[in-house]
C-alpha cells in the first residue's frame, strides 16, 4: 500500500460515518466499524449561545498526549498560571523547536501566586512542538511541549 | 371524593393532571393512541387503555371509546384537559348521562361560551364591557356597513363558532368591506360549520389579558388574577407572565370583579378563564371566555401558590370552594415561555426524535413536560414540548432567570422555538414590560 | 481486495444499521455487528414501585399480529368495551378454538356503552386461539383471535 | 458588584451558584478536576479551569491552583460552595491577602466556629443557651468525672475541632468513662488534628433545628426561619423541610432571636447556620455554626421567596442587607430529600453511569442537580446526586407532592437512595411530623 492508496483510503472515508477502518492485506482482512460511537442525534437550528453547544466540538483529551504516535512525550503543566517561555522578557528562549534537551532542564516557566515555577523536561530528546504561547494562561494538565525521546 | 379519574388528554397536560390526582391519593387511568404507548403519561398512571390509532380523531376524540375506556376501568369522573374534547359541550353531555362527572364546566357553559356572538350579547347584558361593535350575529353586509358607519373604521369580523384569533378578518376601508364579509361568512363556514359571524371594532395596538377564575357549585366565585399574554404569534401564545407589567393595582381589581360578574352572569362552574382586550387609553373589553383548564395556568399557580387542578377536582367533586376572594393573595412574578418542536423561524414542524434533553432546574424554576431524552416526538399532535417557568421576587428577577432558564435547557435533535423565545425574552422592550399583541412580529419574518 | 472492492463494500453498507463488519478471506471469516450499541446500565435496586418501573419489560404490540408465523392473521378489537364470547351467559360460545369460520362471522361481542358491538372474522379459516376472556375489558387493538386462514 | 466569580466546587452547589450569577449578569469560572471535564458545572459556566487531577486533595482543596485559575482569569471574588473549601479559614485569609474576594464569613468567624468547644463557651458568654457540660476543652478524665457527677450521665464526649456529627462518644456509665475519654482524645487527635475534647450532657430523643442568618457587613443581622433536620442518618441529613413541624410561633421566634445574636456576638458576616437541639421538653441549645451555605438552603428559599446565593453575593460585594428582619415573611412549607447515588440498604457508594434520569417536575417541585442521562458519576466525590424539593401550601400538601415527586423520577443505572426516602415520606410518623434524630433507625439495618 503506497501513499496515494492511503490518500484515496482517507477522500473515501471523508464524510461517510465509518468511525473505524482495518485493512489487513497478507491474508486479505477488512474491519469497518461505523455509526457514531456517540447516540446520534440531528443538529439543532442555529441559536444564540447556549449550555447544550458549551462543549467544544472535540474535547481536549487533558493531560493525554495529543500526538498520533504514542512515541513522542508530553510535557504538561503541572499547575495552574502563566506560561513564560523566557525568563524575562528580554531573555531569550529556553527552548526552541529542534532544540534537543536533556532530562531535567528547564524548559519553560509558571507563574501562579507571584511565584516563577520552573517546569522541566521529563527525558533527554528533541523539541518537537511547542504549544503553549508565552505569556498565555495554562491550565493543569494543559499539553506545553511536544518532546521526541533521544 | 373521586377513587379513580380517568384522563382524556396526552402529554405534558395528561401529567399534569395524573400529579395532582396522585398527590390527592386519587387513581388514574391514562388513555393513550397507539403512536403514544410508551408516552410519560401512559408510564405514570395507575391504568391505561389504548383507545385508538395515532390520528386524534380516532382516538384521543373518540367519545365511545374514551367512555367506554371509563366504564371498564371503573372511572368515575374524566379531566379532559385542554383541546380535544375539553370543549366539545356533546361530550360534557354525555359524559353526564353516563353517569361520569366532567371535570370542568357545565355543558350549557361550554355551548354558550362557544358561541362568541351570543357571549358577547350575554355579557353586554351583565355589564361587562365589550368591545364597540354587533349586538349577536351580522346577517349582511348592508347591515355590517349601517354598523361599521356608527363605530367607525377599523373593524374585525368574526366567526361566531370560532375563537382563539381563528377566522378574523380586518376591514380597513369602506370600499373592502361588502367583498370581507362574504369571505368571512364563507370561511366561517368552512372551517366551524355556520356562517354566523360578529363584527366588533378593531382597537389597534392593544394587550391580550385574561383573569382565571373558579367557581363552585353553589355560585360562589374568585378570580385569582391576571395573565398577560400579549406575546403571541398569529395568536399562538409563546409566553406568559403574571402579574401583567400594564396593570394597576385599581385596574386589576376592576378586570377582576368584571371577570368573576361574567363568570356569575352564566352560572359558570369550574375553574375558567375571561380574556380581555386592553387597550392604549386602558379600557378593558370582553373577549371570550375559555371553558377549560389552559396551558398557562401554572403562572397563577406560581404566584398564588394554588393548584388550580386540585381545585378543578375538589369542585367538580361537589365541594366548595376553599376560599374566599380575600384569601386568594399573590406573591412575586412569573413568567412561562412554550418551548415548542418548531423551527424557530419558519414555524414548521419539527417530529423526531430527542437526542438529549437537560431541563433547567434551581430557584424558581418550573418544567411542565412529558417529554425525556431518546424520546420520539410524534407528528399527529400539537408541538408543545415543554412549558418552561421562572419565578421571581420582582419582575426583573423572573425575567432573568426565565433568560438564564432558557440559556441552561439542553434540547437537541429537533428544532424548537428556544432561539425565538430567547430573543423575545432579551428584548429590550419585553425587558421594560412594554409591549403589545403585535410585539412577536419584530422577530418574525413576514410571510 | 482492491480499492474497488472496499469502496463497494462501503456503498454496501451506508444506510444499514451494521456497525461493525468483519472479514477474512483465508479461512472465510465473516463478522457482522447491526442495531446501535446499546450502552450497558447497570440494574437498578430492587424498590417500591415507581414510574420508572411503569413499562413492562415487553410491551405489547398494539394492533401487530402476536404470532411468530405471519400466516395467522390476528383478529384485533376495534374498540374499548367489555369481550364476550357469547351473546349471553347461558348461550353456546360463538366459536371455539378449531372450528372453521367463514369471513363477516361474528367471533365475540364487545359491549361498550350499553351496546353489543358483534366482532366478525375478517376471512375465512380455522379459529387457532382465543386471547381475552370472556367478560373481560379489552381496549383498542387488543389482540382477541389468532385465525388460520382457509 | 463582581464582574467576575471562580465557583471553587462542582456539582450541584457550583451549578447553583453559577445560575445565581448568571441571573446577577455576573461572568462566571467553573474549575474541575480531570474527572469531571464533562460536568455540567463546566458547561454551565463562561470559562473553566483544569485544576488537577481526580484527587480533590490535588484539584477542588488544591489553593494554589485555585487562586491561580481566579488570577488568570480575572475573576475578583470565588465562591466556595460548602465542603472543600468553604470552611477552610486559611483559605479564606489567603483569598484576602491575594486581593479575591472570599464570599462568606471573614477568617475569623470560619477559625471561631470550627473550634467548637470555643464556639460553645463564646455563645455561653453571649446568653445563648448551650447543652449543659463543660467550659471550654476538657484535659484529663478526672475532669471529665467531676464534670459528669455534676450534670449527670449519660454524656457525649466530642472533638472541639470534628463537627458534623463526627468524632463522638456516648458514655453513659461512670465506669467506662476513663476509657472512653482516652479514646475520644485519641480518635479526635488521629481525626482532627487535636486532642482536645469537650463534653455535654446527653439529652436523649430529640430534633436537630437549625436557623439560616444573613449578616451583612455593617452588623445588621436577620434570620429566614428554621430548618428541620433531623432526618439524618449518622449524622448525614436526608430529608429536610420549613418551618419545623415541632415549632410554635413564639418558640420560633425565640430560637430565630438567639441566632441573630449568637452572629452578632461573633461579628459573624455572610450566610451561616445556627444549630440548635430541641429536646422533648422544647428546650433548645447551641449545638454549633456552619460558616457556609448549606446542602439544604434551597428549602429556606422556597418558603421565604429570596434567593441565599444572590444574597451570598451581594453582601461580600458589600451592600447593606436589603431587608429587616419583619420584611421576611413565610409562605407554605416545603420538604427537600437529598437522592444519593447509594445502596439505599448498605448506604454503600454507588459510582457509574446513570442509563436514564428523568427528573420530576409540575407544580411545587423544584431540582437541583448536575447529572442527566448518561452521565458517569464519578468515584472521587461525595454521592449526591440530586435535591428535590416539593413545595405545599400546607405541610399535608407538601409532603404528598414529595412522595409523588420521588415516585415519579426515573434515575437507573446506579443505585439511589430514593427507596429508603420514598419509605421515610410515606411513613405516618413522619407524615404525622412527629420523628426525632432516631427516626431513620427503623429503616436501617443495625450493622
Amino acid at each position: 500500500m503506497n501513499l496515494k492508496e492511503i490518500r484515496d483510503l482517507i477522500a473515501l472515508l471523508q464524510g461517510t460515518d465509518i468511525y473505524e477502518f482495518q485493512l489487513e492485506r497478507g491474508g486479505v482482512k477488512v474491519r469497518i466499524r461505523r455509526g457514531a460511537p456517540l447516540p446520534e442525534g440531528r443538529e439543532p437550528a442555529a441559536a444564540p449561545p447556549r449550555m447544550e453547544e458549551a462543549f467544544p466540538q472535540e474535547p481536549r483529551p487533558v493531560g493525554a498526549p495529543i500526538s498520533s504516535t504514542d512515541r513522542l512525550i508530553t510535557v504538561t503543566s503541572p499547575i495552574v498560571g502563566t506560561f513564560y517561555r523566557a525568563p524575562s522578557p528580554e531573555a531569550q528562549s529556553f527552548v526552541e523547536i529542534g532544540d534537543r534537551v536533556k532530562k531535567g532542564q528547564v524548559l519553560c516557566l509558571i507563574e501562579a501566586m507571584k511565584l516563577m515555577n520552573e517546569i522541566e523536561s521529563e527525558a533527554d530528546g528533541t523539541v518537537v512542538k511547542i504549544l503553549a504561547e508565552s505569556a498565555q494562561p495554562v491550565e493543569y494538565g494543559e499539553p506545553l511541549f511536544l518532546i521526541e525521546p533521544a | 371524593m373521586f377513587k379513580k379519574i380517568l384522563i382524556a388528554n396526552r402529554g405534558e397536560i395528561a401529567l399534569r393532571v395524573i400529579r395532582a390526582c396522585r398527590e390527592m391519593g386519587i387513581k388514574t387511568v391514562a388513555v393513550y393512541s397507539e403512536a403514544d404507548a410508551q408516552s410519560l403519561h401512559v408510564r405514570a398512571a395507575d391504568e391505561s387503555v389504548c383507545v385508538g390509532p395515532a390520528d386524534a380523531a380516532a382516538s384521543y376524540r373518540n367519545i365511545p371509546n374514551i367512555l367506554s375506556a371509563a366504564e371498564i376501568t371503573d372511572a368515575e369522573a374524566i379531566h379532559p384537559g385542554y383541546g380535544f374534547l375539553a370543549e366539545d359541550p356533546n361530550f360534557a353531555e354525555v359524559c353526564a348521562s353516563a353517569g361520569i362527572k366532567f371535570i370542568g364546566p357545565t355543558p350549557e357553559n361550554i355551548k354558550l361560551m362557544g358561541n362568541k356572538a351570543k357571549a358577547r350579547e350575554m355579557m353586554a347584558k351583565a355589564g361587562v364591557p365589550v368591545i364597540p361593535g354587533s349586538q349577536g350575529v351580522i346577517n349582511d353586509d348592508r347591515e355590517a356597513q349601517r354598523l361599521a358607519r356608527k363605530i367607525g373604521l377599523p373593524i374585525i369580523i368574526k366567526s361566531a363558532n370560532g375563537g382563539g384569533g381563528r377566522g378574523l378578518r380586518l376591514v380597513h376601508t369602506e370600499v373592502s368591506l361588502p367583498n370581507a364579509f362574504l369571505t368571512a361568512q364563507t370561511e366561517s363556514l368552512a372551517g366551524f360549520g355556520s356562517a354566523d359571524v360578529y363584527i366588533e371594532k378593531y382597537l389597534g395596538e392593544s394587550r391580550h389579558i385574561e383573569i382565571q377564575i373558579l367557581a363552585d357549585d353553589r355560585g360562589r366565585v374568585v378570580h385569582l388574577g391576571e395573565r398577560e399574554c400579549s406575546i403571541q404569534r398569529r395568536h399562538q401564545k409563546l409566553v406568559e407572565e403574571s402579574p401583567s407589567p400594564a396593570l394597576t393595582e385599581k385596574l386589576r381589581r376592576r378586570m377582576g370583579d368584571a371577570a368573576v360578574e361574567a363568570a356569575k352572569a352564566v352560572r359558570y362552574r369550574n375553574a375558567g378563564t375571561v380574556e380581555f382586550l386592553l387597550d392604549g387609553k386602558m379600557n378593558f373589553y370582553f373577549l371570550e371566555m375559555n371553558t377549560r383548564i389552559q396551558v398557562e395556568h401554572p403562572v397563577t399557580e406560581m404566584v398564588t401558590g394554588l393548584d388550580l387542578v386540585k381545585e378543578q377536582i375538589l369542585i367538580a367533586s361537589g365541594q366548595p370552594l376553599r376560599f374566599k376572594q380575600r384569601d386568594i393573595s399573590y406573591r412575586g412574578h412569573c413568567i412561562e415561555v412554550r418551548v415548542n418542536a418548531e423551527h424557530p423561524e419558519h414555524f414548521t414542524p419539527s417530529p423526531g426524535e430527542i437526542a438529549e434533553f437537560i431541563p433547567p432546574g434551581g430557584p424558581g424554576v418550573r418544567v411542565d413536560t412529558a417529554v425525556y431524552s431518546r424520546y420520539r416526538v410524534p407528528p399527529h399532535y400539537d408541538s408543545l414540548l415543554a412549558k418552561v417557568l421562572a419565578y421571581g421576587q420582582t419582575r426583573e428577577e423572573a425575567v432573568s432567570r426565565i433568560t438564564r432558564a432558557l440559556d441552561e435547557t439542553v434540547l437537541t435533535g429537533v428544532h424548537t422555538t428556544i432561539p425565538l423565545l430567547q430573543k423575545i425574552v432579551q428584548d429590550p422592550d419585553f425587558r421594560r414590560g412594554k409591549y403589545t399583541t403585535s410585539f412577536v412580529d419584530r422577530f418574525v419574518p413576514r410571510a
